[in-house]
Formats: structure tokens, sequence, C-alpha cells
């Protein structure tokens, strides 16, 4: 019979682009393996969640597993958006596989909830020993004051100290932050020899990347340290030359070098038509179908959340973005981490992954 | 710019779905005297808002001079010659008494407005004062003046005289009286000041209900008690 | 020493292009009484076209300024007459409902037409890169917006309080009816003040498009910023908007120098401060 | 000159026009409950959706008081909304108070409170000062909601809300049933105050204002108080949705309190009519309905089409739903006014 | 005693001095008329006392007490009450709303938020009763908005009347009332309790010289005149800035 798979996701809105990569993903999966698993034929039901508002999340959970009777939750970008809808999983009987939200607290919400994505302390913490490595002592933060900013902070200042580098200052930045030039002067007034930025993909990144390049600490030899958000490849054409030779950790670039991603990359630039929108977020969709794929074939098309959960902790594969693992313990991805910088290749901006960090779990998770 | 005569015939209108003006018909020769008398709301404003095509209109034409303005909008009938000065003054509150005059002058030169400071010399000292900041008496000096300016050929004056000081009175109906006698203008009035209205005007019509209820020469209203007793409520 | 200043070029850079991105906004809100909260669409639609034009086909960034302004114009010509003309006068909560759809429809075209990826104008080499300006160096394009700032904030001012037409369009926004009755033709005058306000707004998606880059969710991201300023300056005010920029712009500028994490804060308890002072915003007409 | 006769003819007239009002009250209130109950039975899969609405039109309602009544333009409207649904998360979350009602009257207390500081500060302006005075207060409640973190979960939200059943009996179970009953039960109350606050003294005073306050004030009348009372009861009101949302769906996030439901709620309010009440009512209705309709048909583009449906509404309905269902009504009675 | 006593009331604006040592009592029962040329400070005066606009000196006592500084509100709770040249009226409202409003005001019952005024038998029956007075019953319910300017400024009249002040003062309550109507207006003023204070602004000579026991005239803010009506028809001055051909139709009459 029918299996139906509901995904929640921002498929209008200021994040519109992010969810069209959710359903980039979804289908170059359907593409690669087919809408048949077993005997049982999966449908997907998208619902549209454009910003993060976990009231709506909520309704749109509810009404997707006992009004649609979904029989698996998957998507949801937004960290509250997640949260809203953990609660309902338990006494729904559903599963929930996170395709993106980042924050390591939502593994704790149900134990229904498995994350193919990865959390801002996962990408932020191997820029530490980064930075340390390319004998920087001296380093400045600078991130989004919103949730995810202040993980990365944390990560990356835990990191740093840790390997021996000193914290000159750590900037908030208001969510909505136009002009970054004062940013910039503090920057340089901090006398930091790197700084270490963190704002969530989206138009910011360009004023940011641009203000760093005007204001002249490129040339000051000041080098700038971020997880990939900030040169997710679908702004990279944006961004432009200011971006070159930016150093980001993140765990996966459209440009990885395997034969799972070429396929992948195909399937999925097919899906999404424009080849030049394709970044992260379909990678985590992909491996979600494929997650849920696994639980539907350990549960013979039965509704057994738990049973479905169980089975794939511990699952391991090669994801399009490298080996990959379930962490029995909290459900989260282990993945490496690569080290990439931004380089020009035949006349396109990439993210040129430099060095690989293997392995790496979420050091944000705390056990209840 | 000479005098038209205004041709209404078989008007009526009101606002929205409520009719007040029923099958109104009259004619105002060049250079004529119009006074429109009546009790409280019988319709005269309403009356002399539909000619300036402000209302609902349900049926008859509006002619001025040559010129169909039945179908024409409020600033068309404007700019073919027709002259409103609403009971409401409709100042423009935001802008300087100077500007209010200068957007009665249609296409004529900023120095015409002299002609206005000459009629109401109060004006003239308030010039930089804004519109919302005129005594009633001044704003309605200023509505009148704004309107003769732009050279109507016909003169709607829905109550001109309302609180101004008796001397400006005397002043405003010389004035009127003087544009009329050179044949420069028709004007039809409004006035609840029987007396002023019946020595300026040489035709009267009275309206009841929307409808016209007398019509004929001051003199003949003198005449007939009766009909001032009925239609206007006052023996003078 | 050093820092103040620089901190307050960058303050006065910023507040000049919050200026000539708002400036449209001025006019069709302060003057005209029209609560148009599709300025940001109309700025953003501006700002596409220069990008297609710059990129696609390859013209120099002052074509594409005009380019962008002429195009924003014509394309909004007809919705002025079919969408705006029945809401001129109306409450400005219907105005608020009819602006707002006009905005989900034009990013919902410009999402489908565009894509959702930003959309960048490339500059035109005198004005890419820094310039000196003696005690530091700052981006030339910012210099460029405080210009045109400077040369549209005079014009419209003259037109506005110096001219026939503008006296007939405060007129005919203040009291349409009578405005007709003495022969402005209102309907007329309207299509030029707005076809004007929209060219300004194109004109700022332009310039601004270096601080506020185009993307489809433009039209609601920045509708905040734009409708502060303006209200804040003063309806209608021309001096007074450019006024509140300045302000506004150094209050942020320095908060977020100072003390980023409460920069919202500062921005918006001025806003408290300088509305409380001047209930009808710094340079408001009253009446 | 007027006997008693007529005396107590008018008397009794007047008292049946009271009636009369009591009486389109009560149809109003029937025709609420017939559509909760259509809807319970039509699509029990959605009820969730549907209390989210209610807790919405709570906002309207309030947004209707502030602006439709007393015609006080704002765009912050969510910070009264916000403040209940915090003051109730936190209370449950925090302080383990998880009955619903405690939540709930916590929620409407708050929401006052947040009415009577954003009125102090908003009435201060005019015009388009008000409307950005408005703007920053929601911005500033915002962005106080995004930093206090340790109390309000900021950017991430604040979970944990467990909300007990009612009167220990009912609990909130999958289906949402048992909140959706609270949430329709909770409004007809709500919207009956409210018709009689209208009518009241106390209301045409508002409208005065309104219309013009320097009159009001030649009556002797306060002006400033009357709306900073105003303010309180459309807090209370608007806090009692926000509580609601926390109650039904667990958890508050910082868009309860942000410029976008602000305007939003505007949105649903002119759609439906100002001034009105069923207004409201219908706009929220309309506007979420409609907006979950094609956003499930087309999750991608449903922008456009919301957009189209509001452009529609003005050019034909200015007045709003509302205004077109009178239309209706009147043509029907044979266009006497 | 006097009800009402302006000392010394001055006022400018800008340049222009609309009000310069202006000082008038009235005592009960008076009927006084403030006439004067258009922009001469009438109603600016009637602003000042009533605390619509600031003074820049003097006092105004009311009943004795110093209200210089209270509040409009505060004044009209002490019974000093104005009615408005420029009709200032709620649109939306019905006439029989209008009053009753003011009536509940007057009874302290304005502040109610469960109640209904129409389920208040003695404000229903002396609203009508004002409103007939006024022969405005037949639109007591239709909304302001829509009722003709005259019906308008009876309304206004009509409303201050419902406030049952101790001193009135009216600004040009006949302007834009046809002469049949003035009579309501007058009926109604004769209805007045004998012990109230009356100043009445207006330009319609017949109306003021029926009304007025006491004239004074006002003119580029100063008082000019202060005597009978019998003495200002003869007083060259007031004559030539203000009364002009009245006068002398008077003087022949
Ligand atoms: N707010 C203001 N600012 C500047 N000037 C003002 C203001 N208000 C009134 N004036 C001026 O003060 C003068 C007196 O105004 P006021 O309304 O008192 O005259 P008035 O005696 O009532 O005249 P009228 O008989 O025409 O009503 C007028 O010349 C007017 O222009
Ligand atoms: N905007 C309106 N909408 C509906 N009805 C109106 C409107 N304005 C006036 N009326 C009605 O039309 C009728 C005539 O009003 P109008 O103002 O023309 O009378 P009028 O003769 O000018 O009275 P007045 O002498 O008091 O000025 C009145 O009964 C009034 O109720
Ligand atoms: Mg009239
Ligand atoms: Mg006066």
């Amino acid at each position: 019979d029918t299996i139906k798979i509901g995904v929640v996701g921002p498929f209008s809105g200021p994040a519109a682009q992010q969810g069209r990569n959710f359903q980039a993903g979804i289908d170059a999966w359907l593409a690669l393996n087919g809408n048949k698993i077993g005997n049982d034929t999966i449908e997907i039901v998208y619902r549209d969640l454009p910003t993060a508002d976990p009231a709506k999340s909520a309704a749109l959970t509810r009404d997707l597993i006992v009004g649609e009777g979904v029989r698996y939750l998957a998507g949801y970008y937004y960290t509250p958006d997640a949260m809203a809808a953990a609660p309902i999983l338990v006494e729904g009987n559903v599963p929930m596989v996170v395709f993106n939200a980042a924050t390591s607290a939502i593994m704790n919400a149900s134990p229904y909830v498995v994350r193919t994505s990865f959390t801002t302390w996962q990408t932020s913490t191997p820029m530490a020993a980064v930075a340390r490595e390319r004998g920087i002592k001296k380093a400045i933060t600078v991130v989004t004051d919103y949730g995810p900013g202040v993980d990365a902070e944390s990560a990356f200042v835990k990191g740093f100290k840790d390997a021996g580098g000193e914290i000159v200052a750590s900037v908030r930045m208001p969510m909505n932050t136009n002009d970054f030039s004062p940013i910039m002067q503090r920057i340089k007034d901090s006398g930091a020899e790197a700084v270490f930025a963190f704002l969530p993909s989206g138009p910011a990144t360009l004023g940011f990347m641009k203000a760093f390049a005007e204001n002249g600490l490129k040339k000051a030899g000041i080098t700038l340290l971020a997880p990939g958000d900030l040169t997710q490849e679908s702004d990279l054409p944006a961004l432009g030359d200011s971006a070159l030779g930016t150093l980001t950790t993140f765990h996966y670039a459209v440009s990885h070098d395997s034969p799972e991603n070429k396929a992948f990359v195909a399937a999925a630039s097919k899906a999404i038509g424009d080849p030049a929108s394709l970044t992260f977020p379909a990678v985590g969709a992909y491996d979600g179908m494929y997650v849920i794929s696994k639980m539907i074939e350990a549960t013979k098309g039965k509704q057994d959340a738990k049973a479905a959960v169980e089975a794939v902790k511990g699952l391991s594969w090669i994801s399009p973005r490298g080996p990959v693992t379930i962490d029995p313990q909290n459900r989260h991805i282990t993945q490496n981490i690569y080290l990439r910088e931004v380089a020009s290749e035949n006349g396109k901006s990439i993210n040129k992954e430099i060095r690989t960090f293997e392995k790496q779990g979420d050091p944000g998770w705390k056990a209840p | 710019m000479t005098a038209a005569p205004l041709d209404v015939h078989g008007l009526s209108a009101g606002y929205g779905p409520t009719r007040i003006i029923e099958d109104v018909t009259f004619h105002v020769p060049a250079g004529g005297r119009l006074a429109v008398l009546g009790r409280n709301g019988v319709g005269k404003t309403t009356l002399f808002a539909s000619i300036a095509g402000q209302t609902k209109r349900y049926a008859g034409h509006v002619t001025l001079g040559a010129l169909d303005i039945t179908a024409l909008d409020g600033s068309a009938r404007a700019l073919g010659g027709l002259g409103y000065v609403p009971q409401n003054r409709s100042i423009f509150q935001s802008l300087t008494v100077e500007e209010n005059l200068q957007v009665g002058l249609k296409s004529r030169p900023r120095s015409a407005i002299e002609e206005s400071y000459a009629m109401f010399p109060r004006l003239k000292e308030r010039r930089k004062n804004l519109g919302s900041q005129l005594s009633g008496g001044e704003q309605q000096m200023l509505a009148t003046a704004r309107t003769i300016l732009g050279q109507p050929t016909v003169l709607l004056l829905d109550e001109p005289l309302e609180g101004l000081a008796p001397v400006i009175c005397d002043e405003l109906m010389a004035a009127l009286t003087a544009l009329a006698a050179d044949r420069t203008t028709t004007i039809l009035l409004v006035e609840q000041r029987i007396k002023a209205a019946l020595d300026f005007a040489d035709d009267v019509i009275i309206l009841e209900r929307g409808r016209i209820a007398w019509q004929g020469t001051p003199a003949a209203l003198d005449a007939d008690q009766r009909v001032v007793e009925r239609l206007l409520g006052v023996g003078h | 020493m050093q820092t103040v200043l620089s901190i307050a070029a960058d303050a006065v850079a910023y507040g000049m292009v919050l200026f000539v991105i708002s400036i449209g906004l001025s006019v069709t809100m302060g003057l005209m009484k029209v609560v148009n909260l599709a300025h940001g669409a109309f700025a953003m639609m501006g700002g596409y076209i220069a990008a297609f034009a710059t990129h696609q086909l390859g013209v120099p960034f002052g074509v594409a300024i005009v380019a962008a302004v002429a195009g924003t114009v014509l394309a909004a010509i007809p919705v002025e007459r079919v969408l705006y003309r029945p809401i001129y006068g109306a409450p400005e909560l219907t105005q608020v409902l009819m602006t707002i759809g006009i905005t989900f429809v034009i990013i919902g075209i410009a999402n489908y037409a565009m894509g959702p990826s930003m959309k960048t104008i490339p500059l035109p080499t005198i004005l890419e890169g820094p310039v000196d300006i003696g005690f530091r160096s700052i981006a030339a394009h910012k210099l460029f917006a405080v210009a045109t700032g400077l040369v549209v904030a005079a014009a419209a001012w003259l037109v506005i309080e110096r001219t026939a037409f503008g006296v007939k369009l405060r007129a005919s926004v203040d009291n349409a009816t009578m405005a007709a009755a003495l022969g402005v033709r209102t309907k007329v005058v309207y299509a030029v003040s707005f076809a004007a306000a929209v060219g300004l707004a194109a004109l700022g998606g332009v310039v601004g498009a270096q601080l506020l880059p185009i993307e489809p969710y433009y039209a609601l991201r920045y509708m905040v910023t734009f409708l502060v300023v303006v209200s804040v300056g003063g309806a209608g005010s021309i001096p007074g908007a450019l006024l509140a920029c300045l302000l506004l712009g150094a209050v942020e500028t320095t908060g977020r120098y100072l003390m980023p994490e409460f920069g919202e804060f500062f921005f918006y308890l001025a806003v408290i401060a300088i509305v409380c002072v001047f209930p009808h915003g710094l340079l408001g007409r009253r009446g | 000159m007027t006997t008693d006769a007529t005396v107590k003819a008018r008397n009794a007239a007047s008292l049946g026009r009271v009636r009369r009002s009591a009486a389109v009250d009560a149809t109003a209130v029937v025709i609420i409950l017939a559509a909760a109950a259509l809807l319970y039975v039509l699509f029990p899969g959605s009820l969730a959706l549907f209390t989210r609405m209610v807790a919405i039109m709570m906002l309207a309602l309030s947004l209707d008081l502030v602006t439709g009544f007393a015609g006080i333009a704002t765009l912050g409207h969510a910070a009264l909304f916000g403040a209940g649904a915090y003051a109730a998360g936190i209370l449950a979350s925090k302080f383990g108070f998880t009955d619903p009602f405690a939540m709930l009257g916590v929620g409407a207390v708050a929401g006052a409170l947040a009415g009577i500081v954003s009125s102090v500060v908003i009435l201060r302006g005019r015009g388009l000062g008000q409307l950005v005075l408005s703007i920053a207060i929601v911005q500033l409640a915002h962005e106080a909601a995004n930093k206090l973190s340790a109390w309000t979960g900021g950017s991430d939200g604040l979970s944990g809300i467990a909300p007990a059943p009612i009167f220990g009996l009912y609990r909130f179970d999958l289906w949402g049933r048992t909140a959706f009953i609270l949430a329709v039960a909770l409004l007809v109350v709500v919207f009956v105050l409210l018709r009689v606050i209208i009518r009241s003294p106390f209301g045409m005073l508002c409208r005065g204002i309104k219309q013009d306050p320097v009159r009001v004030r030649a009556m002797g009348a306060p002006v400033y108080g009357t709306l900073v009372k105003l303010y309180a009861i459309a807090g209370a009101v608007a806090g009692l949705g926000g509580a609601l949302s926390a109650v039904a769906t667990k958890v508050v996030g910082l868009d309860s309190l942000s410029f976008t439901l602000s305007a939003e709620a505007l949105v649903m309010l002119v759609l439906g009519g100002v001034g009105k009440l069923f207004g409201a009512l219908i706009g929220t209705f309309v506007f979420i309905w409609f907006e979950h309709l094609v956003a499930a048909i087309n999750p991608f583009h449903w922008l456009t089409i919301v957009g189209v449906m509001l452009i529609v509404v003005v050019l034909f309905e200015p007045r709003g739903l509302t205004g077109a269902a009178e239309a209706l009504w009147t043509r029907a009675r044979g266009g006497r006014r | 005693m006097s009800l009402l006593d302006v000392r010394q009331l001055r006022k400018r604006f800008g340049g222009l001095v609309v009000t310069r040592d202006v000082s008038i009592t009235l005592g009960k029962g008076d009927r006084v008329a403030l006439i004067g040329p258009n922009g001469a400070g009438k109603t600016t005066f009637v602003n000042l006392v009533t605390g619509h606009v600031r003074p820049d000196g003097g006092t105004v006592l009311l009943d004795g007490k110093d209200v210089t500084r209270a509040s409009p509100t505060a004044r009209v709770r002490a019974g000093l009450v104005r009615s408005f040249q420029v009709t200032r009226l709620f649109s939306e409202m019905t006439p029989e709303e209008h009053i009753a409003l003011a009536m509940l005001q007057r009874l302290g019952r304005s502040r109610r938020i469960f109640a209904d005024f129409r389920s208040m038998p003695d404000v229903v029956d002396e609203a009508d009763r004002i409103l007939s007075l006024f022969n405005l019953s037949g639109i007591a319910r239709v909304p302001v908005g829509a009722i003709a300017y005259g019906q308008q400024r009876l309304l206004e009249v009509a409303l201050v009347m419902a406030l049952k002040p101790k001193v009135l003062l009216l600004d040009e309550p006949a302007a834009g009332v046809p002469s049949a109507d003035i009579a309501l207006i007058e009926r109604a003023l004769a209805q007045l309790p004998a012990d109230l204070a009356v100043l009445m602004i207006d330009h319609d000579m017949d109306f003021v010289f029926r009304f007025a026991r006491k004239v004074i005239v006002l003119a580029a803010g100063g008082v000019i005149f202060d005597g009978t009506p019998q003495a200002v028809a003869a007083d060259a001055r007031v004559r030539q800035a203000y009364l002009g051909s009245y006068a002398d139709d008077r003087g022949t009459a």
C-alpha cells in the first residue's frame, strides 16, 4: 500500500531557496531509487512553513499525522519548528527525520527524532583547530545574535581556547543588520589576526563579505573563518570575487569529489532546474529519504515508530557527502567535516575541500 | 471672459441610494442672478453639489453656455467655466492662504492673486497662515475669493455670508452685484439671510423636499407673504 | 578621534543610502497619503531590471539605472490606473490591504521569474573598491549614494514646495473634491506624482543594492525600516526624511559599533524618543 | 408636552432596540457554534489548525477594538499577544503551573499589562507617529525576548510546556479536540463580552474619540484615560489569545511577538471589515483557511494567489467581507438604508 | 458674585496679537453678546477661556476658582461649556447618540462598560425631549454625516444644552441656520435655567439684539465697546469697524 511522508519546510518566503533544496534532494532520491520500497509505494505530502513559526508547525504536523495520515515526518528547516513537532511524535507513533534544523537540543525533545543534517557545533568546532594550526593566536568572533549564532560562537571559543588561543572579543550582531561597516571597524580595532563569523545563509552574508573586502580587512591580512553557511553554493555567484580565499568548515560541498556525489548532483540539479541554486539542505533531504526508506524496510510498511527508529540507530552508509553513521546514542548523524576554501574553478566559484576531519559527532549534544 | 447661461433640466440627484433632488428644471440667463431659497435640509446644497458634479446623478442634464457638462467630472466642469463655493468652505487646511489662492488661479499668472487681496484686505494680512489657522470668517472670505479668482462664467455660492461681519457682507454683496452687472459672471446664490438674497437676486426659486416649489421674482415673493410663510417659515 | 570620524563617515553613508531608498515612500505615504507598503516591491523591481540589464544585456551601470527607473515606471503606470486609483483617499487600512496584496503578487512573480537566489548589480570600476577620504577609506558606491541622495532631496523639495505642481498636489491630497472643483486635474496630478515616487523607489533599489541585495523577499524584508525612517521624518517632509535617515543612521551605526548586541534597542529607543518629542515626526505637517 | 403614554411607548421602543441587539449577539453565537460543530465533524484532522485560527481571531478582535473603534493605527499589536503567550508558557515550563486556566488567566493579565504599557507609549504619537511607535514597541519586545533566552528560549522557542488536563479530566489529545473545544468556548465568551462593551457608554466614548477627540474633551470626557483603559481590555483579549496558542501548541516562538504577525493580523482584520468584530472573525477565518488551501495545493507560489485575493477584495468590496455581506443583506431587504 | 471672571487675558500667534488684556465678567443670568470683525479674536477668546488654547498671560476664574491652567475636560466638569463655530460632531454617530453621550458624561456614567443607554429611561426621555426641542427627532437615528448642515448646526447647540452648564459660551450658534430655525435656538435659549450665564458670538445682528442684554465689541484683539444693545448701534467706531449699513438701517428703522 501507499505510505505517506509529510515534509514540512520553507517552500515560500525568505528561505524558499532552502525549501527548494529539500524538494530537490527528495526528488533526486526518488529519481535514483524509485518510489517503491518492497511492495509499498511512498507518497510525499508537502506543507509550507515559510518562517520559524512553532504554533503553525505544530498545527501543520498534527494536520499531517491525523488529517493526512502520514507515517513519517520529515523536513523542518528551523529549530523552533522541529521543537514544536517533537512532542507530538510519540503519541502519533510517527518518526521524524530532520533535514536541517541544527540545534543539538532537538534530539532530546523526543526519542523518535533522527537527524541527517548537521549541528552548528559540529561544523564550527573543527575551525578552532584550523585557526591554531595556521598560527593564529588572537581571534575575534562575530555572530548573528540568535540561537545558532550563539552555538557557533560557543563552539569556536571553546575549541580555540582549549587549543591555547586567545579570544579578543565576541561580537553579536542583531538579526537585521544591513550595514556591516561598523562591525568591520570593530574587528579592525580589536587587533585580532582572524575573525570567526557566523551568519544565517541569505542576503546578509553578501553584505558581510562585501563589507569585509571594502573596509580593507582582507588587505590588512585578517583571515576570515566561518562555518559553511556563509559560503553556501547558491550564494557564491552573488558573493563573487569578494569571497575568494574564505576558509569555511562544513559537512558538504557540492563540489565534493565522489561517484555518489556525482550521481546525486546530477539528479538533484535536474530536479531543482537551476543547478547554481543547489546547496546543502538538498543532501540532508537526500540522506533523510535514505534513512526513511530503511525505516520502511525494517517495519515492512507497518506503522511502528519505535521499531523504525531502532532500525536506523547505528546505520552507516556512503552519503554524497562521504561516509556517515547515525549515532545510536543521540540519533544525530556522525560525518566528516571538511575544511574548504572558496576558489574559482573554470570561471565558477566553488567550496574547494582542502582537508578532512573524519567521523565528527555532535560536540554540542548533552545527554538529558 | 463673459458670462454664460446655465440650463438645468429634469435633474435628479442624491447620495448613494438616497435621492435628494427630484426633477429640478430652471434656466439662468447669462449675467443673471438667481437666489435659491428653502428651509433647512430641503436640498439646496445638494442641488449645487450636483451642478458641480459632486453627487450621484439619476436623471437630467446640465448645460453651461453651449457646453453640455452632464457627463463631465468635477475638474472638467471647473475648467469649462463653472465656479463652486461649497457651504463647508473646504479650505485646504495644510496650505497657506496664498497657496490656497494659487490653486484657484487655474492658468492665470500669480500676480492675479492681488485681485483677491483687493477684495478682502484681511486675507493679505494673513497670507502666510495655514488654512487651518484661519478664523471662520477669514475661511469664508478665502473660499469665495479663491473661486472668483478662476474667473468662472457661472458661479455657485452656497451661503457665502455665513460667519461674515455685516460690513464685509455689504462689501461682498456689492462686489458680486458688480460681477454680475458687467456681465462677466452668472451667479447662483443660496443664502439664509433672505433679505440680503432678495436684494441681490433678480430671480428666485424656492425648494421644498428636493423639488422646486415656487419660482418668480423677488417682488412677486414680497407680494405673496403666504408662500414666504409656508416655504420659508418666516415673515419679514 | 580617528574612530569617531570613521564611525561618523559610516553613519552618514548608511543614512544617505537609507534616504535614497525611502524618499519615494516619503512622497507616496507622506504627500499622497497612500500607505504604500508596496514601495519595497517597486524598489526591488528596479533592482531586478538593473541586474538583468547589466548581466544579461551587458549594458553599463549608468544605462542600467536609467533602464531600471524607466522600466519600473512603465510597469507601474497600469498598476496605478487599476489598483491605486481606487484607494486614493480611502482609509489607511484599505490601502494597507491593497498594497500588501500588490507586494505579495510582485514577490510571487519575482520568485517565479527570477528564482529565489540573490541578484547583484556589478558596479563600474569607478564605483568599485574604496576611496580615500583623508582619515580613512570608504566604499565608492556609498559616496555615490550620498551624492544621489543630496541631488534627489534638493530636486524633490523644490518641486513640492516651490512649484505650482507641488501646490496642486498638496491641495489634491488635502481635499480632492475641492481641488477638482477649482479646476485641478487631480487624476493627472496623482498619476504623475505616483510615477515619480515609483521612479525614486527604483532608483533607490539600484543605488542601495550594495547594502540591501536584491532577492524576492526584499519587498517585505526592509518594509519596517522604510516605514520607520519615513514616519520619523514626518509625513510629507523631504527634509524631515533626510534628517531622520541621518539621525537614525548615526544611532544605528554607533550602536552597532559600541555594543552591537544591543544595537536594536538603541535604534528603536531612539525612534520612540524622537516621536515622543515630535508626535508628528521630526518635520511633519500638521492639520 | 410628552404624555406618560408616549414616554412609556418610547421606553418600550428603546428597550426593544436593546433586545434586538441582544438577539443579534445570540444569533452570532449560534452561528459561531454551528460553524465550529461543522468544522469539528467535517475536518476532524485539522482541529489543531482551527485552534490556532481561534487564537489569532482573539488577536484580530483585540486589534479591532483598538483600531476599529478607537482609530489607533498599530502595526505592533502582536506584542500583546506574545506577552500573553510567553507569560503562560513561562508559568508552565519554568514554574510548573500547568493548569490551563491558570495559564490563560496569567496570559490575559500579562496581555492587559502589556496593553497599558504600549498604550502609554503609542498614545504619545499622532498619525504615522503612532504607527511607528507601535512598530518600535513590537520590535523591542521581540528583541528583548530574543535576549532573555534563559527565560524565553530565545530564537529556539520556549518548549517544555505541558498543560495539565482541563479540570484534571480532559487531556489535550493528539487530535486537538480538547484544545479546539476550549478555544471555541473562550471565543464565544470573549466575543459576547466585547459586543456588550462596544454598545456601552464606554464604547460610545471610544467611537467618539476616534471621530473627534476635541469634541470629546469639550464634552468633559477623558480621552487619554479612556484609551488606556481600552488598550488594557484589548490587551487582555490578545493575551488570552496568546495564552491559548501556548496551551494548544505547547511551544512559544519569537514569531508570536513579531511585526509580521502584527501586520498579518491587521490584514486579516481589514479583510474581514473593520469596526464590526464580526469582521475580525470572518477575516481571520477566510485568510488562514484560504492560505492553508492554496499552500497545500501549491506550496511554492501560493503567496501570489493570496495577494490576488486581497487585491480583488479591495477592488470589489473596500469595506471588507462583512461589507459585502451587509450589501447583500440590504439588497435582499430591498435597498432601504 | 460673578460665575466667570476673566482678567487681563493675553494671547499672540507669532507676530499677531489676537487677545490683548481682555477682561470680561459674567454673572448669574447674564446674557452677553460678543461681536466684532472677522479675525478680531472672538473664537480665540473662547478657546482661551475653555482651555483649548493656552494663554500667554491673564487668569480665568470660574466660580471664584482659578482654572487658568486646568484642562478643558476639568473646566467642562466645573460647568464651563462651549459650542464650536466650525461644527464638530461624530460623523458616524446619530444625533440621539450624541445627546445620550453628553448626558451620560454629565451623569458620570460614561465609564460604564456593561451597560446600554437605551435601557436607561431617564437618558432616553431627556435625549428625545432635547431633540424634539430642535425639531431633530425626525433624524434622531440618521448618522450625522448624512444630515444637512443646518441640522448639524442645531445639533451642535442641542449638544451643549444636554451638558447642563453653569456658564455657556456659544460661538456663532446661528451661523448656517435658516432664519426660520433660529427661532428654535431662541426657544431653547429661553428654556435655559435663569441663573445660567450665557455669552454668545454671532454675526446675525437681529438675533444678537433680540438675545443680548449687554454687548461687548472686540476689535483687533481688544475690547472697544462694552454696553447696552441700544448704545452699540450708536457708537461710531463700532459702526465703521463692524456694523456698516446695518447700523444705518436700525438708525432709520
Ligand atoms: N493657530 C493659529 N495660528 C496663527 N494664527 C491664528 C491661529 N488661530 C487663529 N489665528 C488668527 O487669529 C485671528 C483671530 O482668530 P479668531 O478665530 O479668534 O477670530 P474670530 O474673532 O473668531 O473671527 P470670526 O468672526 O471670523 O470667527 C485670526 O486672524 C486668525 O487668523
Ligand atoms: N452625504 C450625505 N449622504 C446622505 N444624505 C445626505 C448627505 N448630505 C445631506 N444629505 C441629506 O440630504 C438632504 C438635503 O441636504 P442639503 O445639505 O442639500 O440641505 P440644505 O438645503 O443645503 O440644508 P441647509 O440649509 O441646512 O444647508 C438632507 O435631508 C440631508 O439629510
Ligand atoms: Mg446647505
Ligand atoms: Mg470665530
